[in-house]
This record gives C-alpha cells, structure tokens and sequence, in this order.
C-alpha cells in the first residue's frame, strides 16, 4: 500500500503522470499545459519530464483540439485533452458530439477512440464569467460519450486512470473548487468500477445524491442534520453516464427519500433525469417526490452573488426539510 | 485564372509543358487513369440510377470530378491515408473500397461500416468539415512515430469556410503535419457559387497559415496526379502542410434530392461538358496510340460489370437487424443501453407473441 | 377570417412572407436559402421578392451564420436563421449558448437580441446521418433561449410570427416529417400564447404529452386507445423552454397518469424534466410513475432502421398499457 | 520583420517617414494621445493594485499595449463601432466609458453593465475569438444601412487561431462588410507564444481571404493612429475588410491570476522596456517642444485623481441584490424564471423569519 495525502490537482497530476510512464501513446494536449504546467498546475511539470511530443501546448482553438485528438486517436494514440475551462467547451461541442460520440458506432465498432477531455468544472472560485459552469447535463444526452467526476483525491487518481485506460471517450469533470482539498490517495489500491457509485455516508431517512464538488457539501449537511436527528444518507454518484441507478434506488428503497443535487441547473439537469428513473422504479417506496437542488435557470451569475446561486448547505438541508414534511 | 491554374493536359487531350510540374506515365499507368475514371464513373451513374428507383435513400454524383479524385488517390503510396468528404467515391475505387459499404451508407443501411484501416481510406463525413481536423490529427501522429507516410484530407470549396478548415490549417502547420488538404472546388455548394465562400481563388488561402497552396485543373487527371504527388513529396520532408485546390465542377445535381434548374444556367454545364476529364485523356491515349478500340471495348464490358454488381449489391442488401442499434455505441458497455437493449429485445418478442405487428 | 388549407412547409414559408413585409428590420439568413429556396423550400421564392440584402444566401459555417446574426441584431435588425439539418447546428452551438442566450443577462438587458433559430428536426424522412436528430433538449437546460415546436400548419405560421416578434432568442423547431401535412391556417386568428400548452384532445384515463412530431402519433395512439376503451387525453406542448406545467398539471390531476412522449433520446431528455416536475407537483394525483417513451441512448440509426427506434404507435400505446397497469 | 512594420516614431521619439501612411497630428492632438496613454496605463496600474487587495477577483492588465489601443481608438468616428476582446481598457476610456464598468466586471459585481449603443462600445467578450463574429455581423448591418461607419473588431493573437476568427474573415469579405480587424499581437496567448498560432506573421492571414492586411509598429501610437485611420477609410469605401496587426508586447502578466516567470525570460521583456510606447512619444513631444515640464506635471496630477477615483469607485460600490440573477435573463418573461425568483424570494424571507443566515 503507498498511500499518500494529496490535493485533488495533485492527485489528477499523479495520475497523468503515470499513465505517461505505463503507456507510450498517451499524449497530453491543451492550452497552456506545458511550461505553465495548466492553469490551475494539474500538468506541472509533465511536459518537462516527458517532452513536447507527449506533452502538447496546442494552438487556442478547441474544436482543433478535439478534432485533432480525434485523429490522433485513430493513428492509436490515447490523448487526454484538457479545455481550459468549463465554460470553453463549447467551442468543441461540435467534435464532441458529432464526431468523437459517435464516430465508434458509426464505423460499426472498426474505429475506438479512448480519448479523455478533462474540464475543470463549478463554482465556487470567485471567478470571471464562463469560468464557473456546469455543463455535464449537455454531454450526458448524448450516446457515445462517458461522463465521470471525482470528488476526493483518490478518486480523482483513479478514475483519470480508469478514464484513460477505457476505449470510449469520457469526458472527466473536474471539481476544480476542490482542487486544493486534501485526501489520501492509495496509487496501488485496486479500484473499484469507474461508473459505480458509492454509498460516502450511511443513513436511514433520507438519500442525498450527488456528484464531483456537490458530495462534500452533503455531507456537511448530513452532519448537520445528524444534530437535528436526521440520519442522512450520502451516495457519490461519480458517473453521470451511465448513472448506476442500481445503488440509488438501494439506497432510496431504504430511505424512501431522495434529494439529488447538483450545480447545474435544474431544469434538465442531471436531477431530472434521476428523479424520472427513481420515480419510475421505486414508486411505491418513495414517501416524497425527488426533490432536486440545483443552479436557477438564469446564466451563472457574478462571482459577487455565487454564493446565492449555488446550492449550498441551507439550500439542502431545506430540500431535506420538505421532502422529510411529506 | 488560367496563368494560376497547373495544365498538363488541354481539353483536346494535348500534352502541355509546365516549369514545374511534370509526370510522364507510362501507357499502362495512363490507361489504368482512365479505367479508374470510367469505372468510377460507371459506379456513380448506376447508384443515381438505383436512387431513382427507391433503392438508395440519398446519391451524391461525383460526374466531372474523376480526374480530380483519381489523379490525387494515384499519387498516394499504399501506406498513405485518405479522409474523404462524402463524394469521393472514386478515392474509394482507387483504395479498394468495396462499394458495398458506399451503397450500404446511402441505402439507409450503415452509417459507414468500412474499416479505415483496410484500405487507409477513412469513413465518409458528412458534417462539413470536420474531417480536416481528423486528418491533420492523424498527420501530427504520423510526424510523432517519424512515419514515411503522408494524408490526404478532401473538402470542398463550400467547406473552405467552416472554422474546422482554418483551425485544420493552423494546426497542420504549427506542429509540421504531413497532411496535403485537397480540395476540390466544384464551383457549387449545393446552390451556392462559389462567390459566397471568398473572394479569391481558394489556393492562396493557403499562403496565409504559412505554406504552400497551388491550383490545378481539375478535370486534368495527368496535372492532378503530379500535383498531388508533388506536394506528398513535401509534406513528406516535415515541412508540414500543402494545399492543393482542383479547379473543377459538379456536373450533376448536388445530390439526387437536388434540382440545379432552381439555381444555375444549363450553358455553364454545357461550357464545362467540353472540358470533361474522361474525354480529354481518351484523346490522348488515341492520339499517342496508347490503347485501341478493342481495350476501350473491353473496358467498357468491365464497366458494366461493375454497373451490375452493384445493381446486385444493392438489390440483395439485406436490412440490417434492429438489434445494431444498441452495439458499438460503446466500447466496455454502458449499463443504460444493456437495459435498452433487453428491453428492446422483450418488446419485440411481445410482438412474436401476441401477433401485433410493429 | 382569412382561412386556408396549408402543408407546414407553406405555411412556415407564409409567415416568413409575412414577416418580411410587415417589418423592414427582419432578415433571413442561411444556406441555399435564396435561390434554392432552401432544401425543403420553406423560404421558396423569398429572395426574389424581398431581394438579397434581405434573404441572404450566406457562408457555409453556421458559427457564422449564427455570429454574425447576433452583430446583426446588435445593430437593430431581427434575423431569422435556418439551420439545413438537426444535425448541423452544432458548430453553432458555442455562438448559441455562449453569446446569444447569455448577452442580454450579460448586458443587464441593454441589449436585446431577437433572433430566431429555425431547425428542420427529428426523422421519418429516410434520410442519412445526422439529418435525423432531436437535440432541443441540448438548448433547453441553457438559460436565455426560448425553445418551440409547432404540430400543425397554423401553429407553423402563428408561432413563427410570434417567435420572431418576440424580443428573445427563440429556437424554432420544425417536426420536418410533417412538413407535407396539411392544415388550415387563418391568417388573421389572434394568436394564443406561444409557450401555453394546448388540449390536443380531451380524454380522462391518461394523458399523453408530446410536442412537434409526436403530436400526431399520439392523437393516432388516442384514437386507436378509444377502440379499447380507454380515454386517452393529448396535451401539446408546443413549448419546451418554458414549459407550460400548469396545463399538464391540470390534464394529471384529471386523468392520474402521464406518459411523455418525444423523439429525442430519453436520457436526460424532455420527458425527464416534465416526470421530474409534475410528480413533484401532483405527488398526491399520480397512479403510475410518469413513463417516458423515446429515442434509445444510442446514436440515431441508419434510416432502414429508423421505425425501429423512433417512437411509434405500438411504443406509445405499450407505455399506455403500462401506465394503467400499475 | 522590420521592413514589413509600419513606423512612423523610432523608440526614440523620432519621426520615420513612411511612403504610404502619414498623419500630422497638432501639438495638441499629440499632447491628447499622450494624455490618453498616461491614463490608461494609471488606471490599469491601480486596478492591479485593487486586484492584489483582492478587491477585484482579476484583472488583465493592458501594460504595453497603450499605444496599439490609443492609436486605433483614436481613429474612430464618433458613430464607429468597437468590438473589444477583454483587455481594451484604453480603447474603453476613449470611447468615454466609465471606469466602474470595467471595474464592476472585474470585481464580480456584474458581467459588463454597459450599454454598447451608448459609447458605441460594445461588451467585452471572454470567449476567444466570438466578438468577432459580432463585429462582422454589425458592420454587414452598417452595410444594409448604406450608413457611413466603420466598426472595429480586437483580439489577439491567441485568438487568430478560433476558426470564429476565421469565419468572421469569410463573411466580411463575402458581404465587403466595413470591418477593421484589429489583432493586438502581444505574442502571447497565456503562456503560449505567437509560435503555437502561426508560422508566419498575421497580417498576412488576411490575403487568403481576398483583403488586405497590414503590420503596424504596436508601440507606436502614431503608425497606430495613421493606419488605423487609413484602414476604416478604406473598408468605408464598400470595398470590404482589412486586417491591422499590431505588433506589441505583453509586458505584464496574461492577468494577475497568472505567473508568467513559468515560460518566459525576464530578458525579453527588458528588450521590449526599451520599446516602451509613453516614453517614446514622450520623446517626440519633448525634442519638439509641444509639452513641457508644467504639463507632464499636470497629466501625472491628472492620472493620480484617476486612481484615486478607480480606488473609491472599487471601495464604494456596492454588491449586486441578488435577485438580479433572475432579471434580464428574458425581454419577455419565462414561466421558469418567475417561478424560481418567488421562491427565491420566499426562501431569503424565511431566513429573515427564521433567523438563520445563509
Ligand atoms: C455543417 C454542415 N452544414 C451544412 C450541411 C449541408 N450540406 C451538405 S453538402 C453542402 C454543400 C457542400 O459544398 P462543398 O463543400 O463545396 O462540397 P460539394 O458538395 O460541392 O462536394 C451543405 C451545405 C452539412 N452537411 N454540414
Ligand atoms: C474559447 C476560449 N478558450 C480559452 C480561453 C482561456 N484564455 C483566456 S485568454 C487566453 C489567451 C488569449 O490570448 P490572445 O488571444 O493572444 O489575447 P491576449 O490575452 O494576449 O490579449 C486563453 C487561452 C478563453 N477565454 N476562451
Ligand atoms: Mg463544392
Ligand atoms: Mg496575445
């Protein structure tokens, strides 16, 4: 067991670092990746220790990005791409969702295309507009594409490990306002399937579910219902595509209660999607609808009022509140 | 233009000299030019025929564009790699493609189901432009593994105006990618001249991203094939990008759902039919006595093989089973389309049980 | 009252006449769109009679078309966009969802940018890749964008006149499969609202939602329901962004059960905001869980296969069954 | 390089002539562009400050760049048009924009509060490349219009690279839309130099597409401001667009988020110091007497109450109410958005009831 405390960028880095040494066609690409090391530091140091061939500082243009790791990937090379952030995805949407999802099925199978985009993602940071979005709901419709987010070190090691050893292009969320969060990070454990969820906290009354930067905040506000008497239960989603509906609906067969929470918005957010498929399985063990917690239907605001827009503790424990007073 | 435009051949299928640009064929190879081009041509004449009859969903014509498409697929060695567009069914031809696939793809039946690593050719795109990217990725690869390969990457002149083209450029240059892109300016974008994407002749778009742009006839299948294989040889060196525009035109529809009456005069065809690429190296080869009736005779024979095989292909293709849908979406599976499919499953096999049709 | 007997197309093509004449600030913009008049004729000979300054056959990049729409409304004009196919709208997608649904937030409402999106969407057309698709569940989770879809040739002609009056961004999808239905159309109706749900047909043992195509599909499934007995009532959304909850609350709390009913990929689509909403609203009403009938999580299928995965009869009166079921 | 960029004042401070572009300038409309270049630089200076406070989240800072931004501001019209990119502060403070609007964006108390219709100046834009579209789109208004403006659309380097960009090119030049493209190189995109976007230098970009392009000393607010000029008056004439490169240098970091000691050598920037666009016309305004001690004197006393004012507009201004999130999201209402700003408001109620904060 080499077990170590890490932040979560440090973790990330970690993981790139050893999927660089353990196969040669990985390939990093993305802006300002190199000497820079990334913006927030995920790749420090990896184009120095790996070179300018494996380590790519690319032109400012995502779609070329994404269309080039595309081809890239059918020359066999597994490239995990990072956009900047969140908010600068969209620029690539078109590769994404009409090339890289579909590509595979298109070929019948013929063509693979394991490339990995990470997109540090949320809010939270005090930033700038664009820099604060959560756009996974706009990738999971989407048939082709795996969505994952991590929301502790280990996992964030593991999973972009897991994300980039699988051959289906995954789109991995990065929580960046956990970024500097510390945890242990076992880099010998053997980790458990990238699309299962996991319970992070036992309760009986009700199921918080969440994902990437969303976990930590329920479970403050599991423990801080414990003190009011409310035993909570907190899953960790990890996967938004697929979602592993089987450990939801466990856990709400259980609790009989259901809160998803996401930053996202709402409104076809991936809360939507839980709440439609719990509601259909689990409908006569439910004892309040699925309530969602979840960014407004407005654009992300001004880092002045973030605080307001996202969920945040109270926001959930009042979402506990009124499905507990059905 | 003309002064721009590389010529080895005139429309009377006269040999012409250029300072810099020179192949010198043998007769076999000039005939294996012009069996391409009619084979090519036969292929695409019976698939606007099946169209016609309900048997394809959807045809683009490549007629007028033969030497374009089988002057550059010629100059690739076996090793190199092609990402086509939608219409580059003679590339397909020159790779070895069976036809098969191209019919199956407008049939409604696949949406490609070639493997692009058989034949190096890689799947139709159909989204304008993308492909480019694809292209020169696959070429930043090729220069990372010090390959002697090289890629070609076909567009159209609408095409030219997509962001993905620019970007294809930018990135092809920056990291020295061997990619040719070549693109074969038919002079319509469906029914858009060609006026509405630039002002210029589209090879200078080149000159601007730093590298080699140059403009060829087009229906010149000797001018193509030098051409390309000029600027293969230096992308080949690492020097990174060339383009390379055939000035050509679409002397069909834009598919078979278009109708060309609503937008373009019949005497621009017309000028353009007496310009045709088959014709002009037929004149040749009489002229220099590379081939006599009896071979164009035999060719001809060979085409309408070629005319009923695929006549045959297409009229026993069968539908593809329904269950397809849900393979190849994913790699190492997806627990929502296992479910999907299941269920998928159980509800057709209601329908077997209770009788009631779909 | 001026009525006539209208396929959609025509009455799309009358409300574009309509427009054009009534304000000199409206533009249509697009591919082939001029001369051609367009691929499915919807602007047929429009350019000739309102000439080229304002039917404007434009560049093939729909970054651009959509771009350059925005700097156009900027200046005070009000462009309607038509995108060829579904399918080809997402190289636009960043001007989308980046700049035109977030400008007028962004500006404190200072500007205002109306501009319509007009997208020939959905299959049964035996068409090849990517001309098929339903993405409007991809617009509507972004904030600032208006989404509608029309069933019939009157609301073709109404809603289009209404969208582009409106002075919000407003994405027009036109279910293309009914194109050659023919309807009245009375020219001189006042209008409802555009984003009120409408009764289709009344019934009181089920309620079917739809929009767009599968409006048809539904009154066909209602109509061959009666035959078993069964009192299937139809709510047409014709909006999807907002959606009018309160009219499918009403129908619920009549009828007790909702299936919904699209084209689009099930996951994370439409149907899964409306089963997340309205179970939450009639939580109390609802008999069966909301049950969804859509497209698989699979890229849409070559056109030979495409009765197969499109919603049809037989799928939607399964989930009917399923629904009284429980 | 040097003889393709256009300079008309040595660093130094001396006159160039120059065979196709010229201004003369009154003493007083040095002594303007002078004072023009001194405030922006004091105003960038103290949000820098502000933002080391942490009274701003960040800030981009302009340092270098006054006379690319001076210069090219000052050749508009009255009715032109400005599209910015994020760091035209000084084209902003010559359109008369009022400082807390750049400030409030920066502070995270708004997103760009201006009116663009007011000063003709147009929000900035975060996402590379996309105001460039916009501007294009403006100018084909302008077109329609038969008005007599120009617009002027910035970005850098960088953002050469977004096939935006690149669309913006085609659709100006097919519309002949009367567009000044205007590229700050600062040659660097964050950590990236000019490098990672071209092999060749940017103004030449604009041949390709059928307009010309232009590079113009970027520290030189004279060559600036005369081609500049000369470009509006030329995409005036309806004869399309045209590009000005201005090469200049990053002398700061990208924002003060960033740490530019990472990828680049302290000895660069030195080199460019000696550049530096105030001296240089500092020098020219001195060695030809147009301004002496008493005003240099008054300009920095100027520039001191623009700081001064930049700290009390920061320190002052208020925190938005948060209910503005949900305001100006539509013109025309949306049942979501009432709904969720009721409850919104219900929620904050009950926390004044109830006591407990948020
Ligand atoms: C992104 C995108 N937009 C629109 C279309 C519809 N479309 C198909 S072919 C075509 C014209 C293409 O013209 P060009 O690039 O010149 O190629 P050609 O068809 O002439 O070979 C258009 C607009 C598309 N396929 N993809
Ligand atoms: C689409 C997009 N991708 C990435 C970014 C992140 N980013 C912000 S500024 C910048 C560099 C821009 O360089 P340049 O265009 O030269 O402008 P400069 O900052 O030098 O003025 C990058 C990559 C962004 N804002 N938008
Ligand atoms: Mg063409
Ligand atoms: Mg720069």
């Amino acid at each position: 067991m080499v077990t170590k405390s890490l932040p979560l960028a440090k973790a990330l880095n970690e993981a790139l670092r050893a999927a660089l040494e353990s196969d040669p066609k990985v390939l990093l690409m993305g802006e300002d990746i190199g000497k820079l090391g990334g913006v927030f530091r995920v790749t420090d140091g990896l184009q120095k220790d790996f070179g300018e061939s494996r380590v790519m500082d690319s032109p400012l243009a995502e779609s070329g990005i994404v269309g080039t790791a595309i081809g890239l990937a059918l020359r066999g090379y597994r490239p995990v791409v990072e956009i900047q952030f969140d908010g600068f995805v969209f620029p690539a949407y078109d590769q994404i969702v009409t090339q890289l999802a579909k590509m595979p099925a298109r070929s019948q199978g013929k063509v693979r295309l394991p490339v990995v985009i990470r997109i540090p993602y949320g809010g939270g940071i005090g930033a700038v507009e664009h820099h604060s979005e959560s756009p996974e709901a706009l990738f999971a419709h989407v048939a082709g594409l795996k969505i994952v987010s991590p929301s502790t070190p280990s996992d964030a090691y593991w999973m972009l490990r897991q994300a980039i050893e699988s051959d289906d292009p995954v789109i991995f969320f990065e929580p960046k306002r956990r970024y500097w969060d510390k945890g242990e990070v076992d880099t010998e454990a053997v980790p458990g399937e990238l699309h299962k969820a996991q319970v992070a906290r036992e309760g009986t009354d009700l199921t918080l579910a969440a994902y990437g930067p969303m976990v930590k905040t329920c479970l403050q506000a599991a423990v801080a219902a414990e003190e009011e008497g409310r035993s909570i239960e907190v899953v960790d989603l990890r996967s938004v595509s697929p979602i592993d509906f089987d450990t939801i609906q466990a856990s709400v067969e259980k609790t009989g209660r259901l809160v998803v929470v996401h930053e996202a918005p709402v409104f076809f957010g991936s809360g939507a999607e839980i709440a439609a498929r719990i509601t259909e399985r689990c409908f006569h063990h439910l004892e309040a609808p699925v309530l969602r917690v979840g960014g407004y239907h407005a654009p992300y605001p001004p880092a002045r009022l973030e605080e307001e827009y996202l969920p945040g503790l109270d926001r959930v424990l009042d979402a506990v509140d009124r499905s507990l007073a059905y | 233009m003309t002064t721009e435009l590389v010529q080895l051949l005139t429309p009377e299928g006269r040999r012409v000299h250029h300072p810099e640009y020179a192949v010198d064929p043998s007769a076999a190879e000039l005939r294996g030019l012009h069996r391409d081009m009619v084979l090519a041509r036969r292929l695409d004449a019976e698939a606007v025929t099946l169209q016609r009859q309900g048997e394809l969903a959807l045809w683009p014509s490549l007629l007028g564009q033969e030497a374009a498409q089988i002057g550059s697929a010629r100059a690739l060695r076996p090793k190199d790699h092609a990402f086509p567009s939608y219409r580059e069914h003679g590339v397909a031809l020159v790779r070895n493609l069976d036809p098969a696939h191209l019919l199956s793809l407008f049939r409604g039946a696949s949406n490609g189901s070639w493997d692009p690593a058989e034949n190096n050719f890689h799947l139709y795109t159909l989204v304008i432009g993308s492909q480019a990217l694809h292209a020169t990725g696959y070429a930043m690869g090729v220069a990372k593994d010090g390959a002697d390969t090289a890629v070609i990457g076909y567009f159209g002149d609408g095409a030219s105006s997509q962001g993905d083209v620019a970007e294809a450029f930018t990135f092809g240059a920056v990291y020295d990618a061997p990619i040719v892109f070549f693109c074969q300016n038919n002079q319509w974008a469906i029914s858009e001249p060609t006026e509405r994407q630039t002002r210029v002749p589209l090879y200078r778009r080149a000159a601007g991203f730093g590298f080699p742009g140059v403009r060829v006839d087009g229906n010149d299948v000797l001018a193509c094939l030098a051409v390309t294989r000029a600027a293969l040889d230096h992308v080949r060196t690492g020097s990174g990008p060339m383009l390379v525009e055939a000035f050509t035109y679409r002397m069909g529809a834009h598919t078979t759902s278009d109708d060309p009456t609503k937008y373009r005069d019949e005497a621009e065809v017309e000028e353009w039919r007496a310009k045709d690429p088959i014709l002009r190296l037929r004149r040749l080869l009489e002229r220099e006595g590379h081939a006599d009736e009896d071979w164009f005779a035999a060719l001809d024979e060979e085409a309408e093989t070629l005319g009923r095989r695929v006549r045959e292909i297409v009229r026993t293709m069968p539908d593809p089973d329904p269950s397809v849908m849900f393979e190849n979406v994913y790699a190492d599976g997806h627990a929502l389309v296992d479910e999907e499919r299941a269920r998928f499953a159980a509800y057709q096999e209601s329908f077997a049980d209770a009788g009631r049709s779909n």
